[in-house]
């Protein structure tokens, strides 16, 4: 019994210690809130000005270009990387790489898909 | 050394003719939480690993753990790591490696504390420092944690046994791991395991107490639209909750101080390499050895015990009164905000991020489809993390 | 002290003046292992670290790896690896980075443990799950490792140098490593740097074995489709061979332990995030720190002996003999199976995978190109990863 | 001689377990595989009806969708997400830490680069 | 116990109430270095960890550090890291993870070591390798080092603490914490700081310092186009040069050696597995451990005194005078090769790599838009890291 | 002033030992310089006669594909890769598993931008 009444003390205890660090801790938080709620009033007559530049300047590119040339040009583009890239790193795998690099399973997919694609002739 | 002689020692060291009753039984129950894992993906990031991790060590003279748990260690070398670690190696033999993971990092609360900091980098508090009252209702649901320990003391654990039992109703596996370790190491195994199942079966749990608790008036209600928070608010809130926390109760700072840490990195953007690594690579690692270092203590003689069918079951008793403490809390702000609270919320406070707020936001839907109030119970949510770290602190500075 | 003093004392420390003959001949021979890993990709992860490792280790003074690997230590002390740290401490100074990571993360078996670890979340078990009889081949090279063992006996290797040499025969390099260490730590450079250079010498030492032991006619044997393997028997076989194995050699399970874990992560399919870490962030880690471990255990006063030299011509004939008892059983299990069977893929036993697999498949293309066997050449292959272990568990039982 | 017994004595063990202890794991495995082979028999009539449904789903997506659409749709997005990430990300990255990003690297070789290409001027 | 008494208990140990001036201070230091890193980005990635874990090491209590920096030990286990924790742990309790972070990986130099390795792996010595000359401004630079030391010897600092002081001036964070940890651990927190602070300050100290010693004249100076640097040198340099510096001073060989190996590992092209590693999961994890446990030993009874101050006064004057050693021999050597060399790309010899550099180039710029000596400039820059180190070397040589 | 003495002689010391040490680095530089120099030169007659049939056959690969059909090509390759891979790979996340994968967050901020949306009705 000495045991419970000891929990109950804890039980207290620990009750008002989190009721009260979270209390403590959300008017810190309103603190924070207020004070951030000054400051971007403080802030925002700069902005102002700032801001609807800033927004023009989207709205001129998006006018810009048009989204179908961009189609073809991002297209071009990666065309002309794809072509690009694999010169640039010719990779020779050694097959004992090939385990460390995990691509072991990888390579072993393969032929077992390659083995099965066999087998169906 | 003859042949026979050979054969004669290899078959006395070969496991399949030393395994006890308590050995199969384990492996049993690894073998099912591997299960629970994969079929119904119960937590498998932790369940898996704890899992095979008991199948293996269950397996005689398998030398992946080769020293017992809570150990009698002479008075002078207690409670110092470095002694302890010789003292075991010279009566028990050479670490496994899974002795490595549980006496190196667990216990030294390493691992633990890594994945606080790594879920602090995961963590967006937003919804609470846009409604910090939602913060109390994170502190109102550990009221189950207090409840499953007085309940614990009645069943005969000691004080320390209870609030290791307790906490496991704060549902957050890592404090869960942190507070056992160090007050009442041999029942590791079971609060760990009860944690973390318990967390993946929320959705199970906590829809009937919360609907035996509230109308689906109250269901219904709905709630205004949170404030955006800005970079700068989410920035301060990891330093100031830091060091409020840390000089009220300063043994939960380690906790509160890693989480925080790690929030400090993903809020301030200049540091995504850490931030990265903290929530990747290190979590991934770290979380791999926790998972492996907790499944090594679930050995037959400290597992296999009236104590842990004991635990299983306060676990959930935990979970329901911390959903009905959050709840009813809930409630009463309801009545004070004039109903612009909907209780439901409170039982986000069980803190199994973010799975309690989604059964929260089912709930609500089933009544009301245009009901959002997820955003909402992220708060208590997030808010019972820190909580059931405060109450891990004043557990630890009351019977540490 | 004077400035005369103070040169005299710079001058007295610089290694040049204290640069050895077996210090030159080793940096050279790290210079070569640097040279062949660059140049040719001999098995880079591991003999790039290892030699740059060893050219350092041997400038003198170089405080990298202050202490000697096989030490004199106190009777009571030995086997204590926290004893053993303190000791050298005090009499060999304050360990450098080397030391660190040999005595503590390898000497500990932390490190080989770890790489097991990722390679079960790197390898695919299918080839073998789909035709189990193969696993005998896997079985099969492993003669190699008792015939290199029992040759070392009769050079003058003690029984426990004679099967860390032996081990060699297997193929992989942790269990060489894990074993060398547990059994003969003076000689794991030697073993170590043999393993990694005939793994990936694989392609010159198995052709002319095979070929010897086989007649076109057998190498032309075109062999059956292999079934398709599901998911659930490839999550099953990782826990059941672990229990199987764990109970049969208690030696083994911590590199099958660890084996299994790593693949079983692979193949649940719901820890993606662990399995990836496993097989990335954890193991390029664990790998940089193995070959640099292992690097700076190449001293001149333990590499530079008539030992090393025979240690690595009983590592070539560990290799062929493993890949003549692959094929001979392999030419067994052909008669059995009535011409079924091509006899080859008993070569791919020896581990080194997926080398040697790949060197039956171009042996079968040469003959016949339509001749597809690779895929039935890695169930071998995969099995003698499993073969290896279990033996280097019969060793540590017999031996450790 | 002694060692070379025991030597021998180890070998006759080793090659056994090894041979029993591959057998063994190979029934399992025949094991596993009949099990698993009863299971997919037991479980098949089931699927056989929901199999074909899936089928014919798939099918008319892919008729549904003509590739040569789906290309220009395709490019379409990416050129548009390729518009907007620059704007959503804006890097502004510090000199020290382009070090620590491995940056430097990149960025010398850009200046290398571009002093070649003035040294060819 | 009674309530009371629990209630007392509690607040007894609130930190709240034990927080000293100097706590309070040392928490508006660590804020003021976590602003400076977010607000105005110096050096974020490691000063917002320093200072957020200088706040968490303040709040009395808080159980992250429980350990002494420089406790009296007894004179037989000096020197004895393991000997060192387990007294550690026995008068002043089981260590705290930024105990465990400072003693086990700080201390051991394994952070500092595998942060030159990850270095290593980042850098390209291309330029330096181009222009060979272009290295003894790295070692003009080092002057600056001296000219501190000698200043902090006149203020009344013993020789060790000099050195560590004097170091600073070399602008390389890793190497400054390596040699203070060895030689004057108890201002480790102050050399740390006010080396990542003036790093990232560099901007702003060198421009005046370059100006007051060049005319616009010389700052005009064109340099020739670098040569092409083939793969083949690239990968020869690290290996010459670890070995030529190892044996002349073998004392940098941690340092130097961990370094080229990083950067063999980048350019041998074979391991970038491990390369990657190097730079990104094993840098990112180090980076945290580095910051925290630096960052844990800024304790007011260290941080807090006259010396602190004047070792931040001293960190300016190394640094202005690095660079007008650098700009001064890059006089001389204009002088030599008949104006062919621009003497600002010495300033670059200060190793804040690439950001002296870039201040070298910023400043030509606005002399001649069209004249770019910034790779000339990295060839300086890169080789201050290895004059840094090499000093190091002899600082330990001489006082280690 | 014994100690500035002493810290003088170091001085010297180091100043010698760095420069002497950077010194013998430059040289062996320029000898490696030297030697890369003198291997290049033997090995260029060789390269002269293989480079040219290298560059040709770029510049026929250049020339064979018309850009603008390789932008179609590739877009189709990765609209039809975009079509597979979502089938591949179902993934179905557990919600506590977001959690873990930090999809927390983004799983918040969806939901956030979502009551927002909500709210502006
Ligand atoms: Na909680
Ligand atoms: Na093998
Ligand atoms: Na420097």
């Amino acid at each position: 019994m000495a045991e419970f009444l000891e929990g109950l003390y804890i039980t207290v205890l620990g009750v008002t210690v989190v009721f009260a660090v979270l209390s403590i801790l959300a008017i810190v938080m309103y603190g924070i809130g207020w004070s951030e709620k000054r400051l971007v009033e403080k802030e925002k007559p700069k902005n102002i000005e700032e801001k609807p530049a800033e927004k023009r300047e989207e709205v001129k590119e998006e006018k810009g270009l048009d989204e179908k040339k961009i189609a073809i040009i991002t297209a071009a583009i990666m065309a002309y990387l794809s072509q690009k890239r694999p010169k640039e790193v010719p990779i020779k795998r050694k097959p004992s790489q090939n385990w460390w690099l995990s691509g072991l399973t990888t390579y072993v997919e393969e032929v077992e898909n390659f083995n099965y694609e066999i087998g169906k002739w | 050394m003859g042949l026979e002689q050979a054969l004669a020692d290899f078959f006395n060291h070969m496991g399949l003719l030393h395994l006890t009753v308590g050995n199969i039984v384990m492996i049993i129950v690894g073998l099912t939480l591997v299960y629970l894992a994969i079929r119904y993906k119960m937590e498998p990031l932790l369940l898996l690993p704890i899992g095979i991790s008991a199948v293996l060590v269950n397996l005689p003279f398998s030398h992946l753990a080769n020293w017992p748990l809570a150990p009698q260690l002479p008075p002078d070398i207690q409670g110092n790591i470095f002694e302890t670690v010789k003292y075991m190696n010279q009566h028990y033999g050479p670490p496994g490696i899974f002795d490595l993971i549980y006496y190196l990092l667990i216990k030294t609360e390493v691992v633990p504390l890594l994945i606080f900091f790594g879920l602090g980098a995961m963590t967006d508090f937003g919804p609470m420092i846009a409604d910090p009252k939602t913060a109390l209702l994170g502190a109102a649901a550990q009221i189950g944690v207090f409840v499953a320990m007085l309940a614990a003391i009645l069943l005969g654990f000691d004080l320390k046994e209870a609030a290791s039992i307790g906490i496991i109703g704060g549902a957050d596996g890592p404090t869960t791991i942190y507070l056992t370790t160090k007050l009442a190491p041999h029942i590791l195994s079971a609060t760990a395991v009860a944690a973390y199942s318990y967390m993946s079966l929320v959705p199970l749990i906590q829809p009937p107490v919360i609907k035996a608790l509230t109308t689906p008036e109250e269901r219904r209600i709905r709630m205004e639209q949170l404030r955006p928070v800005s970079k700068r608010e989410k920035i301060l809130f990891p330093i100031a909750s830091m060091i409020v926390i840390g000089l009220l109760v300063p043994s939960a700072a380690p906790l509160i101080g890693m989480l925080m840490i790690g929030n400090l990195f993903r809020e301030s953007g200049v540091v995504q390499r850490l931030s990265k690594a903290a929530q990747e690579e290190l979590m991934n690692i770290v979380t791999i050895f926790l998972g492996l270092g907790v499944g090594s203590t679930m050995r037959a003689e400290s597992f296999l015990t009236a104590k842990t069918l004991m635990i299983l079951g306060l676990g959930i008793v935990a979970f329901a009164s911390a959903t009905a403490g959050g709840v009813l809390f809930g409630k009463l702000m309801m009545k004070l905000s004039g109903g612009k609270i909907n209780p439901m919320i409170g039982a986000a406070g069980v803190s199994a991020v973010p799975m309690s707020a989604r059964v929260v936001q089912k709930l609500a839907s089933e009544e009301d489809p245009g009901n959002f109030i997820l955003m909402h119970a992220m708060g208590p949510n997030v808010a019972g993390v820190i909580g059931t770290a405060v109450v891990a602190g004043v557990f630890l500075s009351a019977l540490g």
